[in-house]
């Protein structure tokens, strides 16, 4: 647990998360979600939960990703927020 | 009208949170109520009653494995329904 | 092996669910046959049960993989919960058996294993939620719970998917709100165990962290529960469900979620918390009465059948709070009364939408135009159903609000008392509206017919005899609660409620 | 998707990716008890192995080895795994999980038979977990559009 | 007091819902078989509660506890004298009004006549129960039980006006309800107890406004259905319905179980010692004596026979609860003397009425000229009926009113006495005009032809005729209505 | 409650994430960026959960080398980091794809039927 670090993975996850509600194309969103949730991983790595940052990577980072994908995928990329 | 009130049930929420937040003990010190109830069995027993060194793998299937049984359901749970979700009627 | 009962009712239904799935993929007629064993086996362990803990007077405690708590999982059954289990175990039962018709005309036949699937895990995450001890594992048995209901509520007719989405936006909102509140009890204690809590929690009533973690639990439940301000996406997911499916879950997943606040303010919590160290039963009181009457009032404002139910439940729901509010013996018995009697009374009325639906195709009240005379069977359940809710004795709605206002008089809460009483003026109108119409509101071109021949042959009800006997078991149920309700409560409230 | 596009690169890489991809999910199964891993991540592993087959070559060679029953009942299955050694428990005497009360029937003692079962149960997570993954991905990425080599004729 | 546990009460009970159900089920296509199973209800009924007669001449009172419920609050059937009298009157007439309803129906060819007589059984069923009724949870089921029964048969007609006053009805009727939900539950939280007892158990469990609260409330409850003024506004309105309906709600089961109920109240859950040291008997005579004055004015204004009695229903009802509120023995005896005798004489009035509508389908007063050549044995009843209700004698309201103004003398309230007397005079001001109508004014056109209702019509109104008569002579006879109040009285105040 | 920044600091961030993901639930339009809002509000609870297992100079827990030696190992709980949170959060996190997955289903459904993610139009087309 190092503070700096810790800081500039938590910073980086909190802009992950913002930027992915903020921007306007969809898969721009999803894969900001993917960033989100691969610095929480890392976040947690840090935090020495390496199962559950190997969960989030296999997972969160991974097939829900994919999930994501998939379904923008299968609708549209446009949004009006 | 739906922007406003996202905003208000965010800024009460976060209120709520960092009200909270006070009063929960500082991050990372070991001896916080979490790290003296329970889980010191699971850490200095585990590898003993189970064989597995891995704490986590050992908690998540024996020692609360009912939860992780229901976990699976879910998964279960989340497949099937997808499946009637999406999956067109067959005739 | 009856020791081994609380595992059982929970794990049964849930294995049955697999061989449901296995089943349908080789032949589908095989997968009611599978429900029903699955649901009476639980009929049968949640009165073992029962009888155990009735005849014992202690609770039953089992240790998931043979590990004490608060280090493994355990499962408590006292006298609240086997109460409970045994409602959801007959209702599910009963339900299944009166869904089959329905879900042929409902359900594309080659979802039918798949739905099937999901009721069986619907019931399983409601008998888990009610039989575990364990602040965690009920947070999955809640997802279990709510994932099949998320995916059954949208098989309904149009509008439904979104109605669903909604619901597992809410529902999210809730579970997550559940588990945070969870979190906030084990940061301060260490356990997750409610049983384990108990002790602890007395220590740190002051901690602000306390506060808010309940907060979020009783937000979390509220929403699954939909109590006045967090029942929105309410309506919509149970109006717009197939019938079978409003059936199983407006009487059941609601008032499980009433069950989990008694367990968490009386039974996790000392009941001193939300009574005198902070007011929180005043305020779950007053949400509770603008709650009623909103409801109230919302539902006279709809013209189909199962969206003016749906307000209903809302209400019904302000009632058990009202229970909660008034913090007193009486208040708690008709509250915990009042779970049991709804359960019979929502299946009551929503297997009658049902039932309605099925026949004629419609849930617009006014088209239900003299409508006992094709289906005399179904609208006398109706009027039971009705009273019951109205509050007709010796009908087993009206003993629960007894003791529901009994508590709120020796609370001296003098405003609830008024809302009771109105709301049930209000119910009266509301149902009687719809009575007046089946009953007494001829059709115009049918008027003077009928007055020619008095004796036309009554015609019997097109719905089959699956769906009329559970239904039929049901009404008879709320009457022999009503009746009854003097034994329950003696036998079995009188110990499940904590002392004060 | 998935239209059926030729991309040599993509193709070959998926080919030499995917072996290793599932034995790295294997090992992961068998090296939870000592080190992070187990079912979930096992099973996600696998699973993405067998996604990148639809993406890399198309959908009807997929369903050759995949067809919807056999994942259905690869995720039945798996949970099945799972509640059956709970009910196994329970016949041996034990409560309900109890995997000590598995020394019974397997030929080491109480705590070890914990290890043998955990190993078992984490097989059965993975199985339903990867079952799953590729069902619920294969559903969203076609919108339920796709179709079962037996029912050709049908759409 | 010796108390006899017997199951009797709960058989005579079951009787009627028995006789419900028999009737459902033999429904539409047998209408002889259902109708016989109308008046065997009745009569079994009727014979088990006058076999109970015995009982409570000699003190008794029969218990029988159905089922237990919390500490302290069970379903109890319990037999008293007071009971006993409103049981008997409700069972007799019920017998008589099943005939009467038998023909009348069926001459009318009316529609759903199933429906009709199911719930004719379950209103009986209701009241009959509010009679027996050992506590105020009891008493309370029974008492929506009657409400709710009574519904289909106030809307029998199924017209838009008939809807109209059914939900008038119930407005009146389940807010009323409610009132005493809500003072029941005080009650209970009171004192823990919720069964009658002669002279009353609330005394001395809360404080003085809290009591007078609790009264009030009860009297606005049960008053809504016993039709005091402001609460009676669904009662003319309701009388839409058929007329054996009508008979039914005013003379036996409605509108005589609210004013049961009230005096219940009066005597048994307050009591008078309590009411009089609380002061609110004053407060309630005077509002029913405005009730008496008012109604009987309305009703000189009414030309629709019906409603004309329907206002002089209230007058009644609201002088029943004056006797009472007066708190004085004779004043007691009085009120529970003219509940029976009113009955007798009020059935005879709206049978009379129906009947006439059978024959001549007219319903108002100002067409029924000379309609007593007609029909001179109705009219005939109706004039002794009327005569009773003014209180001439040798009719059975000669005896209770002379008891009422006695109460009021020994209460010392001369003003009440006035009010009496001027309501009789009242009375005969509106009946008058009727009876003068039928038999001295001409009709306009044809000769006269006597053209009487059927025999199952008029027979019935000429038993009652009979009866009322039979009362003034010998108010003890046959069904004791006499001893039963005396004894009453005397459990209640302890003197006579 | 700004002195705990520098102690609770990453309680502070999961406040700050919920709330954007809740908000982003609650007010955006687009039923996909409800979800987007939807997870980060479970990852936020997710994080809230780790840091309450975390300890300072703990190790991760795993007995290191120690496969089937079984008792004879003395292992100390303040050397390991808590592993109940973890075991928690692994259910939370599967259980958060699931709750995807299903979301996802609807919305492709939803698509499919009225052709669009926006609430406001599908609301509009429902009343059509």
């Amino acid at each position: 647990m190092i503070l700096p670090l810790d800081l500039i993975l938590l910073g980086f996850a909190l802009i992950a998360a913002v930027t992915a509600t903020w921007v306007k194309d969809l898969l721009s969103a999803v894969v900001l979600l993917g960033a989100f949730s691969f610095f929480m991983c890392l976040i947690w790595t840090e935090m020495g939960a390496v199962d559950v940052a190997f969960t989030e990577a296999a997972v969160g980072a991974g097939v829900s990703t994919t999930f994501f994908v998939a379904a923008v995928y299968n609708t549209t990329r446009r949004t009006k927020d | 009208m739906k922007k406003l009130l996202g905003i208000a049930l965010a800024i009460a929420a976060l209120l709520v949170l960092l009200y909270g937040i006070e009063d929960l003990p500082p991050w990372g010190v070991s001896d916080q109520p979490a790290s003296l109830h329970v889980s010191p069995r699971y850490i200095e027993k585990s590898l003993a009653e189970t064989g597995v060194p891995n704490m986590v793998t050992a908690v998540l299937a024996d020692y609360r494995g009912c939860d992780t049984l229901f976990e699976t359901a879910v998964i279960f749970t989340a497949g099937i329904a997808v499946l009637m979700l999406l999956r067109r009627a067959m005739p | 092996m009856i020791e081994q009962f609380p595992a059982l009712i929970v794990v049964t239904p849930l294995i049955f669910a697999f061989l449901v799935t296995m089943a349908g993929l080789w032949n589908r007629k095989l997968c009611f046959p599978l429900v029903l064993i699955a649901l009476s086996a639980s009929v049968v362990f949640a009165g073992g049960m029962l009888a155990v803990v009735i005849s014992g007077d202690k609770p039953i405690h089992y240790y998931l993989g043979g590990w004490a708590p608060p280090w493994g999982i355990e499962y408590v059954i006292d006298h609240l919960n086997a109460l409970i289990l045994v409602s959801v175990a007959v209702i599910s039962l009963l339900v299944a058996v009166y869904a089959q018709k329905t879900l042929e005309q409902e359900i594309h036949e080659s979802k039918l294993p798949q739905f099937y699937t999901l009721f069986l895990l619907q019931i399983t995450g409601l008998f888990g939620i009610t039989a575990t001890g364990d602040m965690f594992n009920l947070y999955v048995l809640l997802e279990i719970a709510s994932f099949s209901a998320y995916a059954i509520i949208a098989m309904g007719e149009r509008g439904a998917d979104f109605a669903a989405f909604r619901y597992v936006l809410f529902g999210t909102i809730g579970a997550c709100a559940y588990l945070l509140g969870t979190g906030y009890l084990y940061i301060i204690t260490g356990s997750l165990n409610m049983a384990d809590l108990t002790p602890l929690l007395p220590h740190l009533f002051y901690s602000k962290a306390l506060l808010v973690g309940f907060a979020f639990l009783i937000v979390g439940i509220g929403i699954k529960m939909g109590i006045f301000p967090l029942h929105i996406w309410l309506p919509d997911a149970y109006t717009l469900a197939p019938s079978a499916v409003s059936a199983l879950l407006a009487p059941l997943f609601t008032k499980v979620g009433a069950y989990v606040i008694i367990r968490i303010m009386f039974t996790v919590f000392d009941p001193s918390f939300a009574i005198k160290l902070y007011p929180v039963t005043d305020v779950l009181g007053w949400l509770a009465a603008i709650g009623i009457l909103f409801a109230c009032v919302m539902a006279l404002a709809q013209s189909d059948f199962k969206r003016m139910l749906c307000y209903v439940i809302v209400a019904e729901m302000g009632y058990i709070l009202i229970g909660l509010a008034s913090a007193n013996r009486f208040g708690l018995t008709g509250a915990i009364l009042h779970i049991v009697n709804d359960m019979f009374m929502m299946a009551c009325l929503f297997t009658v939408a049902g039932a309605i639906f099925y026949q004629t195709g419609t849930r617009n009240i006014y088209q239900f135009r003299y409508l006992h005379r094709t289906m005399p069977i179904i609208s006398a359940l109706f009027i039971v159903g009705a009273l019951s809710v109205v509050g007709i004795p010796p009908l087993c709605g009206f003993f629960s609000k007894w003791y529901l206002i009994l508590g709120a008089i020796q609370a001296k809460q003098w405003g609830l008392v008024v809302v009771m009483l109105l709301s049930s003026l209000l119910m009266a109108i509301l149902f009687f509206r719809v009575i007046e119409i089946v009953y007494f509101a001829p059709p115009t071109d049918q008027r003077h017919a009928h007055h020619k021949h008095g004796k036309t042959g009554i015609v019997m009800d097109n719905v089959p005899l699956s769906m009329v006997i559970p239904m039929v078991l049901i009404g008879i149920g709320i009457i022999l609660l009503g009746i009854f309700s003097g034994v329950i409560i003696k036998h079995v409230i009188a110990f499940a409620i904590p002392s004060m | 998707m998935i239209q059926h596009q030729e991309d040599i690169i993509i193709q070959t890489v998926c080919r030499i990716l995917i072996p290793f991809m599932q034995v790295y999910g294997l090992y992961v199964l068998a090296h939870g008890h000592g080190s992070p891993g187990g079912g979930f991540q096992g099973g996600c592993i696998f699973a993405a192995s067998f996604i990148l087959m639809p993406i890399a070559f198309d959908l009807a060679a997929f369903k050759k080895r995949f067809a919807e029953k056999r994942i259905i009942l690869l995720c039945s299955l798996g949970v099945f795994i799972y509640a059956g050694i709970g009910w196994l428990c329970l016949l041996l005497g034990g409560n309900f999980l109890d995997y000590g009360e598995l020394s019974a029937i397997l030929p080491v003692d109480p705590v070890m038979a914990r290890y043998y079962g955990i190993a078992i149960i984490e097989t059965g997570v993975q199985i339903t977990v990867m079952a799953v993954m590729v069902s619920i991905f294969i559903n969203l990425i076609t919108g339920g559009r796709h179709k079962e080599e037996t029912q050709e004729n049908y759409d | 007091m010796e108390i006899v546990h017997s199951a009797t009460p709960l058989v005579a009970l079951i009787a009627s819902l028995l006789g419900a159900v028999l009737i459902l089920l033999a429904g539409a296509k047998r209408p002889n078989l259902r109708e016989f199973w109308t008046m065997a209800a009745a009569v079994t009924q009727f014979s088990l509660i006058y076999s109970m007669l015995p009982h409570i001449m000699q003190g008794k009172i029969v218990v029988f506890t159905i089922i237990e419920l919390y500490q302290g609050i069970s379903l109890q059937l319990t037999v008293d004298s007071f009971g006993m009298l409103f049981a008997l009157l409700a069972s007799f007439l019920w017998i008589i009004v099943s005939v009467y309803s038998i023909g009348y129906m069926r001459t009318l060819n009316e529609h759903a006549q199933t429906r009709y007589f199911f719930c004719f059984a379950m209103a009986l069923f209701g009241a009959i129960g509010v009679a027996m009724a050992g506590n105020v949870l009891t008493l309370y089921m029974f008492y929506e039980i009657l409400t709710i029964a009574t519904f289909p048969l106030v809307i029998h007609k199924e017209t838009t006006e008939a809807l109209r006053a059914g939900r008038k009805y119930l407005a009146y009727l389940l807010t009323g309800a409610a009132f005493v939900l809500f003072s029941m539950g005080l009650t209970y939280y009171l004192t823990g107890s919720l069964d009658f007892i002669a002279g009353g158990f609330v005394a001395g469990s809360g404080s003085q406004d809290l009591l007078r609260l609790l009264f009030v409330a009860f009297i606005i409850g049960f008053g809504s259905k016993a039709a005091i003024m402001p609460l009676h506004e669904w009662l003319p309105s309701a009388m839409v319905a058929p007329t054996p309906v009508s008979a039914l709600l005013h003379a036996v089961a409605v509108v005589k179980a609210g004013v049961f109920c009230c005096l219940r109240v009066i005597l048994y859950i307050f009591g008078p010692e309590l009411l009089m040291n609380l002061g609110l008997w004053i407060l309630l005579a005077c509002f029913v004596s405005i009730t008496i004055i008012v109604a009987n004015l309305i009703a000189l204004t009414q030309d629709n026979l019906k409603k004309r009695l329907a206002f002089s229903t209230i007058n009644n009802l609201s002088i029943i609860i004056l006797g009472a509120a007066l708190l004085s023995p004779d004043g007691i005896r009085g009120a529970m003397l003219h509940i029976s005798f009113h009955g007798f004489m009020k059935i005879t009035l709206f049978m009379c009425a129906g009947a006439i509508y059978v024959a001549t389908r007219k319903e108002n007063i100002s067409e029924m000229g000379g309609i007593g050549r007609q029909m001179p044995f109705t009219m005939a009843a109706f004039a002794i009926g009327a005569a009773g209700l003014t209180g001439i004698p040798p009719v059975c309201g000669f005896i209770s009113k002379w008891y009422l103004c006695l109460g009021t003398l020994e209460a010392g309230q001369i003003i009440f006495l006035f009010v009496i007397i001027a309501s009789a005079l009242l009375d005969a001001a509106y009946f008058f005009p009727v009876i003068y109508n039928a038999f001295f004014k001409k009709t306009a056109g044809k000769t006269p032809r006597i053209k009487e209702a059927p025999v199952l019509l008029v027979a019935p109104l000429i038993v009652t005729t009979a009866f009322s008569i039979l009362f003034c002579m010998f108010p003890d006879a046959f069904l004791h209505f006499f001893s039963l109040a005396t004894r009453s009285v005397q459990t209640i105040m302890g003197v006579l | 409650m700004i002195d705990t920044l520098s102690t609770h600091y990453n309680y502070w961030v999961f406040a700050f994430l919920l709330v954007v993901g809740l908000y982003s639930m609650m007010a955006k339009n687009n039923l996909m960026k409800k979800l987007i809002g939807m997870n980060i509000f479970q990852w936020a609870i997710i994080l809230y959960f780790i840091s309450i297992g975390a300890k300072r100079g703990a190790q991760i827990p795993i007995v290191a080398g120690a496969h089937g030696q079984g008792e004879e190992l003395a292992i100390h709980a303040a050397e390991y980091i808590n592993p109940l949170p973890h075991v928690l959060m692994l259910t939370a996190i599967v259980v958060g794809v699931a709750t995807t997955g299903i979301s996802l289903a609807l919305l492709i459904a939803i698509y499919k039927k009225y052709d669009t993610i926006e609430e406001d139009e599908i609301i509009q087309r429902l009343q059509q």
